[in-house]
């Protein structure tokens, strides 16, 4: 019932969110996360053109697995669903979609909220921001 | 010995590739390919590295083999 | 940007959460709800064969629009889409779709949350559960 | 005066139609179509009931007249 995956096609967010429907649940939450247009750093706003992102495959999978692991140990829940997109992003476009099935709706969105920072803090995925002059790699939130 | 390391994200933009092979003592740990990486590539220095032994997050005291798959990569940034 | 329908179509949760993506924001936290197969009743576990979702319409909307005010009030969120069906549901089928974009994810989920809890709490739709042999009316969480 | 009342969810059922109309006196609160209703429907009495004048939720004081839009019902369970 669980997966994680990483995709370079665009990610559909129903067809994440309804894989992870068992009988005895009553809701999921999903997270969608997608590139934002602007960015403020060291005090100026960035205008993102695009963006690319790169993994390192083999151990982004095993750590997203990890994740889930620990997700369905420490919360009641009952379903876990993990899609990273890797490659050339267009602004607005899903980089990342979490979704979290629970027999009771407060799991759901602890634990999704919780595989979000996780993820964002070790799964070995990078971001890198291009502008119309230059490009960056996204700064991690923090470290692992 | 020598190893093979993997670099991603920023750490290989600074080092100019994806790879490379570099030469370690016998027994090395995770800490002495950080070393001989920043010695080898200077701009590495500012940065906070990661290391990855076998596509695990390793301490520093891990130690590293020929046949180890290991990573090089600054903090992640995912999501 | 903000929006309150009822239908009686299935609804597509990415056709909800993808309407809500201002060019700020980089999160969208999406609440899926659908009719579970078991349900536990006076210490007897019931197997529902269907439902059917009744509603008082304009006074479900006008409800709707007034949470959307307050969560768009209370929380820092930049866009709420919220999709409720009526008539006939299958086991499994959504419900409800409450979809919720936010600059901070932080924001975005605790809005949702609260979004889920005030529309159960007052909007005035009503389940009713229908098995084998009977049906009933679902017992709202708490009273408004 | 008469007023219409719509019914919704359990109420419905209960009373086994969705609307009626129903006689109060002039200046009637919100408490006084509730009590008619309950004589009038015993298995009502039982329930916690809901009133919405003009599709707003009503306290028991809320004034009704007879063009305002009534509807009784029992907890809502949407979601």
């Amino acid at each position: 019932m669980d997966f994680c995956e990483m995709t370079t096609e665009r990610i559909d967010i129903s067809s994440v969110a309804r894989r992870v429907v068992p009988p005895e649940c009553g809701a999921t939450v999903t997270l969608d996360g997608y590139a934002r247009r602007f960015t403020k750093k060291d005090g100026r706003v960035l205008e993102t053109e695009h963006l690319v992102y790169e993994a390192y495959p083999e151990m982004a999978l095993k750590e997203m697995q990890k994740l889930v692991a620990r997700a369905k140990a420490e919360f009641e829940v009952s379903a876990v669903g993990i899609v990273h997109r890797t490659g050339r992003l267009e602004i607005g476009e899903t980089s990342v979609v979490i979704s979290v099935a629970a027999p009771h709706r407060r799991a759901a969105f602890a634990a999704c909220e919780w595989l979000i920072k996780e993820l964002k803090r070790t799964v070995p995925i990078w971001k890198k921001e291009v502008y119309a002059d230059g490009e960056a790699w996204a700064e991690g939130e923090s470290n692992a | 010995m020598r190893i093979k390391v993997l670099f991603f994200g920023a750490a290989g933009d600074i080092v100019g590739k994806r790879d490379d092979e570099l030469d370690v003592r016998e027994g090395a740990a995770a800490k002495d390919v950080l070393d001989a990486l920043a010695a080898r590539f200077p701009k590495l220095a500012g940065h906070k590295l990661h290391i990855a032994v076998d596509q695990e997050y390793a301490s520093p005291a891990t130690a590293v083999h020929s046949d180890n798959e290991i990573a090089v990569f600054t903090a992640v940034s995912g999501g």
